[in-house]
């Protein structure tokens, strides 16, 4: 122990990180850049960035719950050409892999940032954040079908060559039929979980405890729904994933890998304590050297379900559903 | 301003209950006193569990560079703050700082504008916990030779606080009460224009509950005051990441979201939105 | 203040209750009549009873997460005969409303239950736990299909006039309408949410936490997630409902009563502290005697969102998800 | 038997730390000593706090019925203990209890049958933190003359609990250590046939780990000896509501489930099948 070499390299698809620990969109900004050295990231994935310059959601914007954070910021952000000229220079003075998340109102709006981002050097992959409401369609969420995912994909894939992620939400009756479009659609890696819709109230005032109402829910509450999920995807279809949810130490890391993700990304935990992503990469080479292992692929999906345990079944598509 | 802030585990050395609700803490560290300025304050684990999840902010009450410490003043409002208290002498805590933009001052190495002028008479007005990082700024205030007038509002004489701390440094300490059980009775914001005064600058620094703030700067934009007000808004980073901490600057029909952790919390009076 | 007198009674459609707090099904059993007193509650549900015996999971079956607790039970449970003999009995001698919380595996399995269960005296209504996997259909899960839901809610209905509660599961895309099919086929009563699926892993082990894999996650974690969907199904339809998940005090209960529900049900809860829903009860009081109200009814659904804030806006039934 | 479990606040009095990671606990309640018999055990919430969310089981150490105080010996293992363990004297502790069916002793008020004689011998087996209901067992035992031995298996010697308090008792109290840092090198289960005579019935008592237990209890079908075990399983109400806690009995081929909390925590290794 201790002697063999650990190698922390993944290979999600064409995108080669140096080691499988990421930071989750939303979560990470350039001001880190300050407290830890990013440049030990696996990968940067940025907030969303959208076509045009949005103000977001009225304050106020986060509520903590029980292990968990409500948020509605609302993709706050100053649009993609205020990105190019603005976030991308300042991230390329660091020498770690960039994965620009996007997020649209429309099909269209998708491709456009593909299309335009496509171009951008220093820009290692794109991410798309389907979990928005699709404005054309009345509002439904992108995410939670999988013809509409499916149509977000691959409009983004014919506008570009660079590696592809389709972000997954976790509020669908089924993931894997999601996943799946996707998957078809053209996407070469998957993350998983988005935030799972949820609504506070104080009980004083009678009002939201978020200006907007509704909220996404992560942080270490959502962790068992995210490994799950992880898992259903994993036994159903050959493609890499991400892991995200409620990751606070390698541990956490540990179950996602063992459930299938092939790389993670901490989210809230970001906001816990700046040091955690950094935290799990040494934590995790540590547990790779004492269980005699060279790598992260060792762990992936290699979970062990009893002899006879069975898995809950799901509907392979959302046709199946209907009996 | 290229933030100064550290990840740093500091130690509690002192603790030190000024009301059965508020305590004031004393941590050393090595690097925040030297760095900080009035109105920046750290963003702290309670506890080093993961429960409750986010870091607390809180102002920089005060600090010693020579004996390395900086204070606190916590009240106890919820579960962070409980947690917080209860910590024993000696504990280390986990905290970033010190974080954000504190108030205008010349002496802030020259990273924000001179607003001090000699002839200026300085209004600090503090609604409750609003007057935890106004001693650090009395203090280097009256280092200056300048003139500090505190007023002071709390509902009631048992959540009167630092009347002494505030009189050491040479500041005049004015009470208000809203039950009137000690100082003038009502809202501290009716103090102020007994301190007005034609022959100086008034410069006004305030903290405490938004309906107090609104009326603070209201009153500022009347008398064309200069102001400059703290704000609290929910955090989730405390590092200018998340977009959480947001308010309004601008006009009403024009505004822009700025976050209060990193671009404030001190922001003038003039660009805020104060709803 | 204090003067006006508080009536917590609650009309559930027919089924009428002294105050709004129950406990909820498989988290409550006659031995707690040992530590409080069990008449001062709304109604007790009654653990899962199926139509034969069932041995339940193997071991481990409960996992605590963060804030939460994942299980898998399995419904063990004597059967429904054993019920009627030995425990209904049991739960007679006390003065408190008594609803029967069912599970089945075939849509002939719930209505068989309705059946024997109609003509029990003591009963005072009956929960359809939808929850359950198919065996019939491949395994695919009854509540996350409205059409599966409405068979299994219309044959229990054809076969009890006793009231008829179903069970949701949150475990779904669109809650509504899984909601909308139980209402059209005769439940006078809508309960949420029960467990989200999860899964925990060990990372030394590698095996799951669970002796099963898979479970429920239940608790203070997934708290918003069910005040959320309370409020999405207030919204969208007339019906009383059960707010259930995560509720430790009065605040939550009145969470849930401004989000939509017009009674509450204490599960995990339970565990944590025997006393909670009776502490619920007396806090509640006090609440509603302090805002001068006269009884929940002046907090159901009385949630205000900001003027011009917007709803997450859902497809209306899984049809219109199909564009 | 109906349970005469409560709901009480009781007031932690002492803290004692036995080794770097056990520490002993007393708290003064005026009925769980009165009510409680050897080898139930009580459920408490580490913390006032929601968090950790759920009740930690621990076995009463030993009651004293006239000063009203009992003892738990806990060991820090994660969340909870550690919490628990931090707890303050004079604290308040929320538990439940006493809760499950002890030994089957013949002074538990005729609740269980006798199953001791005068010409028995007791052999209590303890692997690690299985010690911890042992000693009121033994105590009782030895109140009514019994002759006493108590195998006592741990990793190393830094782990050895409890052998002067064992001794005060009048019990003979030996110990292995896994690696032979302390008594006899290996596992405390090969301990058990030194101690075996032919001229007493032998009265088995087992607690700690699985693997041990399996041993203890393979050992005494084969020597026909009378063997109780007490079983730890992960529990989330305590009171036999949820059924989390289940153990099998019968034979691995016809088994039922049986609550631990409420059917246990005390089997007879006859009926149990030990995975
Ligand atoms: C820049 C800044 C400086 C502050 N300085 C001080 C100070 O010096 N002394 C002091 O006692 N308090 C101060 N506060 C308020 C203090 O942060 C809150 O009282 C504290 O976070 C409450 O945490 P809790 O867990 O006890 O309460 P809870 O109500 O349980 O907290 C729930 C959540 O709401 C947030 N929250 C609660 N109250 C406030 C608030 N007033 N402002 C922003 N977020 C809040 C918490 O951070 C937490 O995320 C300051 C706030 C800000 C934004
Ligand atoms: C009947 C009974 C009596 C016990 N008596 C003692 C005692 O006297 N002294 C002592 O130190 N320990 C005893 N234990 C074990 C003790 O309950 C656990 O060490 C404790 O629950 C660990 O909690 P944690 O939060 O520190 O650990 P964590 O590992 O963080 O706990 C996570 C979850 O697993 C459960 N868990 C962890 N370890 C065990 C275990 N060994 N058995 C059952 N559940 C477990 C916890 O209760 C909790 O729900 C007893 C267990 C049982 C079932
Ligand atoms: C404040 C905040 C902002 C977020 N913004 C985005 C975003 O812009 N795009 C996106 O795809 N996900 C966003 N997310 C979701 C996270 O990337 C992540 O998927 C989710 O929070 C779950 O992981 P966690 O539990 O580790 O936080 C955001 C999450 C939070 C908490
Ligand atoms: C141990 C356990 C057993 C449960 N058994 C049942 C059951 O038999 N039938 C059912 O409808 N729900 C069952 N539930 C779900 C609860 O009734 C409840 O819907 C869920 O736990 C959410 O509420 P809570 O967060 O308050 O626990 C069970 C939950 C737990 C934790
Ligand atoms: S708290 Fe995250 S931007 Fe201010
Ligand atoms: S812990 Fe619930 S039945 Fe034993």
């Amino acid at each position: 122990m201790g002697n063999n070499k650990i190698n922390l390299e993944v290979h999600l698809g064409r995108l080669i990180l140096k080691n499988p620990v990421l930071v989750a969109s939303g979560t990470f900004s350039y001001e880190y850049t300050e407290l830890i050295d990013i440049s030990k990231l696996g990968a940067v994935v940025t907030k969303a960035v959208t076509l045009r310059r949005r103000q977001g959601n009225r304050p106020p914007r986060t509520w903590e719950t029980s292990c968990g954070l409500l948020n509605s910021i609302g993709l706050e952000n100053p649009g993609v050409e205020h990105f190019l000229e603005k976030g991308l220079p300042c991230w390329r003075r660091w020498p770690v892999k960039l994965i620009v998340n996007v997020a649209g109102e429309t099909v269209e709006e998708y491709a456009e940032l593909a299309r335009i981002l496509d171009g951008a050097e220093g820009v290692d992959a794109l991410e798309a954040n389907i979990s928005c409401p699709n404005i054309r369609e009345g509002g439904i969420f992108f995410g939670v079908n999988p013809e509409m995912s499916y149509r977000v994909i691959s409009a983004m894939r014919s506008r570009t060559s660079k590696p592809l992620i389709a972000k997954l939400t976790p509020n669908v009756t089924d993931i894997v039929s999601i996943a799946r479009a996707c998957v078809e659609a053209g996407a070469e890696i998957l993350s998983l979980i988005n935030t799972l819709r949820g609504l506070a109230i104080d009980p004083d005032t009678f009002r939201p405890r978020l200006g907007k109402g509704f909220g996404g829910l992560s942080g270490p509450a959502i962790k068992p729904v995210a490994v799950g999920m992880i898992h259903q995807v994993y036994r159903a279809l050959d493609v890499p994933l991400i892991g995200i949810g409620g990751i606070l130490d390698y541990r956490d890391a540990v179950e996602f890998f063992l459930a299938g993700a092939r790389a993670v990304a901490v989210g809230t935990g970001n906001f816990v304590n700046p040091r955690i992503p950094l935290e799990i990469i040494e934590g995790l080479t540590k547990f790779l050297e004492e269980k005699g292992m060279r790598g992260v692929e060792d762990l992936v999906g290699k979970v062990r379900f009893e002899v006879g345990a069975t898995w809950p079944r799901f509907p392979r598509t959302e046709g199946e559903l209907t009996i | 301003m290229v933030s100064q802030a550290r990840l740093v585990s500091s130690t509690l050395i002192k603790k030190n209950w000024m009301t059965d609700e508020v305590v004031r803490l004393t941590f050393s560290d090595p690097h925040i006193p030297a760095l900080a300025v009035p109105g920046q304050f750290v963003f702290l684990r309670p506890s080093p569990l993961n429960y409750p999840l986010l870091r607390r902010p809180y102002s920089l009450f005060d600090v010693d560079e020579e004996k390395g410490v900086f204070d606190l003043l916590v009240k106890v409002v919820g579960v962070g703050s409980r947690i917080l208290s209860q910590r024993s002498e000696r504990e280390m805590v986990d905290l970033i700082g010190p974080l954000g933009n504190g108030f205008f001052l010349s002496d802030n190495s020259g990273q924000r504008e001179l607003l001090t002028w000699s002839d200026s008479k300085h209004l600090i007005v503090a609604g409750g916990m609003g007057i935890a990082p106004m001693h650090f700024l009395a203090r280097r205030l009256k280092e200056r030779g300048e003139e500090v007038v505190v007023l002071f509002g709390a509902v009631s004489r048992n959540e009167v606080l630092c009347s002494s701390e505030f009189q050491e440094l040479g500041a005049l300490f004015v009470v208000s009460t809203e039950d009137g059980s000690l100082g003038k009775m009502g809202k501290v914001s009716s103090l102020i224009p007994e301190y007005l005064s034609r022959d100086k600058r008034i410069q006004i620094y305030a903290c405490g509950p938004r309906g107090l703030l609104k009326e603070v700067v209201e009153l500022s934009r009347r008398e064309g005051l200069l102001c400059q007000v703290s704000l609290e808004e929910r955090m989730a980073c405390g590092l200018g990441a998340c977009r959480s901490c947001v308010c309004k600057v601008g006009t009403e029909s024009q505004f822009e979201y700025k976050r209060v952790c990193r671009d404030g919390p001190v922001f003038r009076a003039e660009e805020l939105v104060v709803e």
